[in-house]
């Protein structure tokens, strides 16, 4: 097929989606598994044309369409322009395959649900990934804005699903008030963008904003950084994560952590390096420190923590502060190690939150002081959580180790030894906080034994099996993934003006990149070990002592109360426009 | 498939786990709400202060009126009337150039309604054992830990269950699926009908505003749209359950037949969309042929998504104003409610609606697995 | 010209008011009026402004589909929760009940 | 001068952050975000004003010019009107949604008291 064909191709993986989630309450009403089978019929198709794409994207090309052939003329782009680029493509496919593996699990774990709720569930699940999808591959300001609101829909309904929790009806709450907030902030930063420059498409505005950002555009960047940041749950925007995490069902913690939380820095990325370019603001410096703190706060705050599920919600901020911290590198090494860790979190955070899921829904109990002795009665569970932890953790065999080491090398290569330092805290904070879930989940000795818990199902096998492998596959053959994926992406994410040339021209070519990885790297390999036995012992400390007063102090802070986590959200942005229009 | 633990497991703090880590109970509670939040006025003032002074900046920084148009918009423009033969280039670009994110737009609309409707829904018949229910029952009862006797609340919700089995006929006394659930009758607020002056000024009202809304779509070249006039059609269907009751609109408004409508419009949207890609070789690209400029047809694919939108919008904003009115207070687990699903399990052990529970098959069928919808119910205030 | 100014910064005074009374009315179903006031005239404004299409949603938003929508929550909620301060609720000291 | 209707908007979107920063009542919130909701409306179609501009309306061209001369004539900026338009879709949307939770959590807690609505912290 010749480029332009595939390239009209692009909405299919969005429309497919959405033809299926409309489809699925009238299907519900016929079954209540229909719905979800339909859904993963749809799926499947998305998969493939985006696997239809691929070698011709992954192979440096830009594929772009313009919706309804509205091209740009005089290079202003009234129309919508769908354009794949290796970074885009890849989020996408991550988004499709995973959440097509996450509502197979579903189909076993949840099929006993009613059919009406199950038919709302699922279309809510599916219009939650087409606009990840959607989101993934526009190149218009205001079409992101409107996949971020579709996400953002979406996700209410599902974190509120379980009706009979008062905290899903809490959470759902704070998640409105903190997403709506955003969505205003994203609303104005695309306005003011329009009113000075006339423009929405990616580059169109790359092309005005070169050389000569203004006041304006700088608060406008920082309200959208601050929007943005509020979906990926960087620190002072993260009060709404924690909650939606722990009280909605356990695919759905998947879907939110592992994608849509990601939604949020490729929203970033878009706008840091292809609108803005990284160059023309001190806005590097500004991902850096949220990133840092983002990792260490939720580190800490994870390890704090008493409920399994809500654990892991803290370990996603935690690792996308990791995420912002290699973007903010910028060079090669580090956006490729960001890329890989998005990724690699999307795998792995899904793989424990299903497994959290299937904790609570099998025992129906959600504290750690409450569990333990759960690893003779769930083997495979077990075994799926280790190994998701052991990813995270960054020991070598596993994913984390690839993506974490480079993002190491990238600091160092950058002479950043106080952030790399900082990095290795959370590295460790974060394995002691997931070792000391594990132990107490299921290794603890348990004299109460727990009741007959039934078999793990084919689905919940499968998905949890297939998860576990990707994160094996990815951490044993670094090579060939930095070479044929992400290496493409990070040159586009390095060329913004040959990604907006090829955007207004229709079609266009990424220069190659070569992002070198030494997995035997004695230093790395050092460090990885060093962090595991300084972990197991601070695991093991704090099973023993009480709570330090910084932690309780922390505690305090997250004080549960919608106004005041919007009153963080506010500050935040207004700190990121005030470092952004004072520090250039 | 025993659930575990009904009764609340080994709660015993083990070591290293301070006691007020996992305190969840009435102290907890107490001091959050004794605490008055004294900072938040003045931190809200600075807090307001500060996005004033950043919008400030931003504003002053902006184009002003005296600005020329943008590309786009001259472009926008100039395409609307030989492109798609409309003269309203508002509609124009909302339904034809950049009619992606109308499309967005659309199902982020079907993504609230669902979300509404899975949010009022009643409880549903499950299979198997929910942890998560279990989990709930522990939660109601932390978050309402000596629940007040409430005589008050008691009587508001006794009047609501009368109300409702008042409104329910005999022959649908039965289990509640909730397509028999009457739309709109559960709220106690609403009268049975209104006085013969409001009906009458209703009945002449309605056609008027019927007209207007689907007028509002059909000349696609003027000012308007499917948005508008989906929102006027609700307004109509709103009337009618206000001046009338919810007896004349109960036949139109039940959401198997409302929810058909809305997915048939959605179906339309898409199907709009997607012919441009088999037709034309892009999506959302016009494949209709153009009419006239300023005639019924006028604008291709435009008016045709406009239409789809009209039927999308009118129905799915109904099916969300109608969900929140059928709100019932059931999920809550508590012993009215309990008892009322025990009866009516017990009533109705013949018929076909308990046929779902009987087929456990599913993992182990554990002896538990048929008691699943009334007997799992965790039974948060049966101490009352 | 000097006619369009002195409409819009009339209309603009009424919004504002409109505003602050959705801030400071105890009352809720008064807020909920105040807000409906607000949209309503916010579509008059869009008239002024020269955009109809917007206009027409912003009325049918503000004058049906919002006060509808909140004036159902308001009545729901009133049925579930004992407190006789909904509708008279005093924000800042409700905490000391 | 239109940067006082800019300026107007910032005030009605700060008058809303108050509301939704100090008020303890969830509708009252809820109310606050319809209100920033509206202040963008107003920022945007102010941002598609110009001066003495006409409705982007191609109808009833004066005496002696062509429907298509208005297209070059002076009217107010279609494309912002067109997000205003989605804008508006996306704020019933959310303030149904918002609403259905707030309802829901009165029965659940018995409050709408924000601040006794928060088992989840720390």
């Amino acid at each position: 097929m010749t480029g332009a064909a595939l390239a009209s191709l692009l909405p299919l993986p969005v429309a497919l989606p959405i033809a299926g989630a409309a489809a699925a309450p009238l299907l519900a009403r016929i079954s209540g598994r229909l719905p979800v089978i339909v859904s993963l019929v749809a799926l499947g198709g998305a998969v493939t044309v985006l696997l239809l794409e691929a070698p011709a994207v992954f192979g440096g090309r830009v594929l772009v369409h313009y919706m309804g052939f509205w091209k740009p003329v005089n290079g202003h782009a009234l129309g919508i322009a769908f354009a794949a680029d290796p970074f885009g493509l890849l989020f996408a496919l991550a988004a499709a395959v995973i959440g097509a593996i996450l509502l197979l699990y579903t189909l076993s774990e949840l099929g006993g649900l009613g059919p009406r709720e199950l038919g709302g569930y699922a279309c809510l699940f599916q219009l939650l990934l087409a606009a990840l999808i959607g989101a993934a591959l526009t190149a218009d300001l205001f079409n992101l804005f409107v996949w971020f609101e579709v996400a953002a829909l979406a996700s209410y309904g599902l974190t509120g699903f379980f009706l009979e929790r008062p905290i899903a009806l809490e959470a759902a709450f704070k998640i409105l008030v903190l997403t709506t907030l955003a969505s205003f902030s994203i609303f104005i930063g695309a306005g003011l963008l329009y009113a000075r420059h006339g423009a929405l498409n990616y580059a169109q505005l790359h092309d005005a904003l070169r050389g000569h950002v203004a006041a304006p555009d700088l608060i406008a960047l920082g309200l959208l950084i601050g929007g943005f940041a509020t979906k990926a749950g960087l620190v002072p925007f993260h009060g709404w994560l924690a909650d939606a995490h722990t009280a909605a069902p356990g695919p759905v913690s998947a879907l939110f952590s592992g994608l849509m939380v990601n939604l949020g820095i490729v929203a970033i990325v878009r706008v840091v390096f292809c609108v803005y370019g990284p160059g023309s603001a001190p806005v590097l410096g500004l991902l850096l420190t949220v990133g840092l703190i983002s990792a260490l706060l939720g580190a800490v705050m994870a390890l704090a923590q008493d409920d399994l599920k809500r654990l892991l919600a803290y370990d996603t901020v935690s690792q996308m502060g990791i995420l912002a911290v290699g973007l903010s590198t910028g060079t090669a090494t580090g956006i490729g190690g960001a890329v890989y860790h998005l990724i690699n979190h999307a795998l792995f955070k899904s793989l424990l939150f299903l497994c959290a899921g299937a904790v609570v829904h099998r025992t129906g109990l959600t504290k750690l002081s409450e569990m333990g002795g759960l690893a003779r009665r769930m083997p495979v569970v077990t075994t799926a959580f280790v190994i998701g932890a052991l990813s995270i953790a960054g020991i070598p065999p596993f994913n984390g180790y690839v993506s974490l080491g480079l993002i190491h090398s990238a600091l160092l290569d950058q002479h950043e030894v106080a952030a790399y330092i900082l990095m290795l805290i959370a590295q460790v904070i974060t394995i002691a906080a997931l070792g000391r879930a594990a132990w107490l989940a299921f290794f603890r000795p348990r004299e109460a034994g727990h009741g007959k818990l039934e078999q793990l199902r084919p689905g919940m096998l499968a998905g949890l099996a297939s998860l576990a492998g990707c994160c094996v596959a990815f951490g044993v053959a670094p090579g060939f993934f930095l070479e044929t994926v992400m290496a493409p992406a990070v040159s586009g994410l390095l060329n913004p003006a040959r990604y907006a040339s090829a955007v207004l021209a229709g079609a266009g070519r990424l220069p190659g990149l070569h992002i070198p990885f030494d997995y035997a790297s004695p230093g790395e390999l050092a460090s990885a070990g060093a962090c595991l036995v300084v972990a197991g012992a601070l695991a093991w400390g704090y099973l023993r002592i009480s709570e330090p007063a910084p932690v309780r102090v922390l505690r305090a802070a997250h004080n549960g109360s919608a106004n005041d986590y919007a009153a963080y959200a506010v500050t935040g942005t207004l700190a990121v426009i005030a470092v952004l229009s004072l520090a250039r | 498939m025993q659930p575990p633990d009904r009764q609340p497991p080994d709660r015993q703090p083990f070591a290293g786990q301070p006691p007020d880590r996992q305190r969840t109970d009435g102290r907890a509670r107490q001091e959050a709400t004794e605490h008055e939040p004294i900072h938040r006025p003045w931190l809200g003032t600075l807090i307001v202060a500060g996005m004033a002074a950043a919008l400030a900046a931003a504003m002053a920084g902006i184009p002003r009126e005296h600005a020329a148009l943008p590309a786009i918009a001259r472009y926008a423009l100039e395409v609307a009337l030989p492109k798609w033969g409309l003269t309203e280039p508002v509609n124009e670009v909302v339904y034809g150039t950049r009619g992606f994110d109308t499309f967005g737009e659309t199902f982020l609309l079907l993504a609230a309604i669902i979300s509404v409707v899975l949010i009022t829904r009643p409880r549903e018949s499950r299979r198997g054992y929910f942890g998560e229910e279990t989990a709930a029952g522990r939660e109601q009862s932390e978050s309402d830990p000596a629940e007040p006797d409430d005589a008050r609340e008691d009587a508001a919700r006794s009047a609501e269950g009368q109300e409702q089995d008042e409104r329910r006929p005999a022959d649908q006394a039965g289990p509640r699926t909730p397509d028999q659930t009457p739309l709109g009758s559960a709220a106690p607020e609403t009268a049975e009908a209104m006085t013969v002056v409001v009906r009458t000024a209703i009945r002449v009202a309605l056609p008027i505003l019927a007209v207007a809304g689907l007028y509002l779509v059909a000349w696609g070249y003027s000012p308007g749209g499917g948005f508008p006039g989906g929102a006027v059609i609700m307004g109509v269907i709103l009337l009618v359950y206000a001046g009338f009751g919810h007896r004349r609109i109960s036949r139109i408004a039940r959401p198997g037949l409302l929810e058909a409508i809305e997915i048939a419009g959605a179906a339309a949207i898409i199907l709009t969309e997607l012919l441009g890609l088999v037709l034309k070789g892009s999506f959302s690209a016009n494949w209709l042929p153009l009419a006239a400029p300023q005639t019924i047809l006028s604008g291709g694919i435009a008016q045709l998504f406009s239409a789809s939108e009209l039927i999308e919008v009118g129905t799915g904003l109904t099916i969300a104003v109608f969900a929140l009115l059928a709100m019932e207070h059931d999920w809550t687990p508590d012993e009215q409610d309990v008892s009322r699903e025990d009866s009516e399990a017990s009533e109705n052990s013949g018929t076909a609606g308990d046929s779902e529970n009987t087929d456990g098959s599913e993992g182990s069928a554990g002896p538990e697995s048929g008691s699943g919808e009334a007997g799992d119910r965790p039974r948060g205030r049966s101490r009352r | 010209m000097s006619a369009f100014w002195l409409l819009d910064y009339l209309l603009l005074a009424l919004i504002l008011t409109s505003a602050l009374l959705v801030l400071l009315l105890r009352n809720l179903n008064g807020a909920v009026m105040a807000l409906s006031a607000a949209g309503t005239l916010l579509s008059v404004l869009f008239v002024v402004l020269g955009a109809p299409d917007v206009a027409h949603s912003e009325v049918v938003v503000g004058a049906i589909a919002l006060p509808v929508l909140y004036l159902v929550a308001i009545g729901k909620s009133r049925t579930v929760v004992d407190d006789p301060a909904l509708g008279e609720t005093r924000e800042q000291d409700s905490a000391a009940t | 001068m239109i940067l006082a209707n800019y300026l107007t908007s910032a005030a009605v979107f700060c008058i809303g952050l108050y509301a939704v920063l100090t008020r303890r009542n969830m509708i009252k919130m809820v109310m606050g975000l319809s209100l920033m909701e509206a202040s963008t409306y107003l920022f945007m179609l102010s941002l598609a004003y110009r001066a003495g501009s006409t409705a982007p309306v191609l109808l009833s061209p004066p005496p002696g010019e062509s429907t298509r001369a208005l297209a070059h004539g002076n009217v107010a900026d279609p494309v912002l009107q067109n997000f205003c338009l989605t804008a508006v879709v996306i704020g019933v949307a959310v303030t149904a949604v918002f609403l259905s939770v707030v309802v829901r959590i009165a029965q659940h807690y018995r409050t709408l008291d924000s601040d006794k609505v928060r088992e989840m912290r720390g």
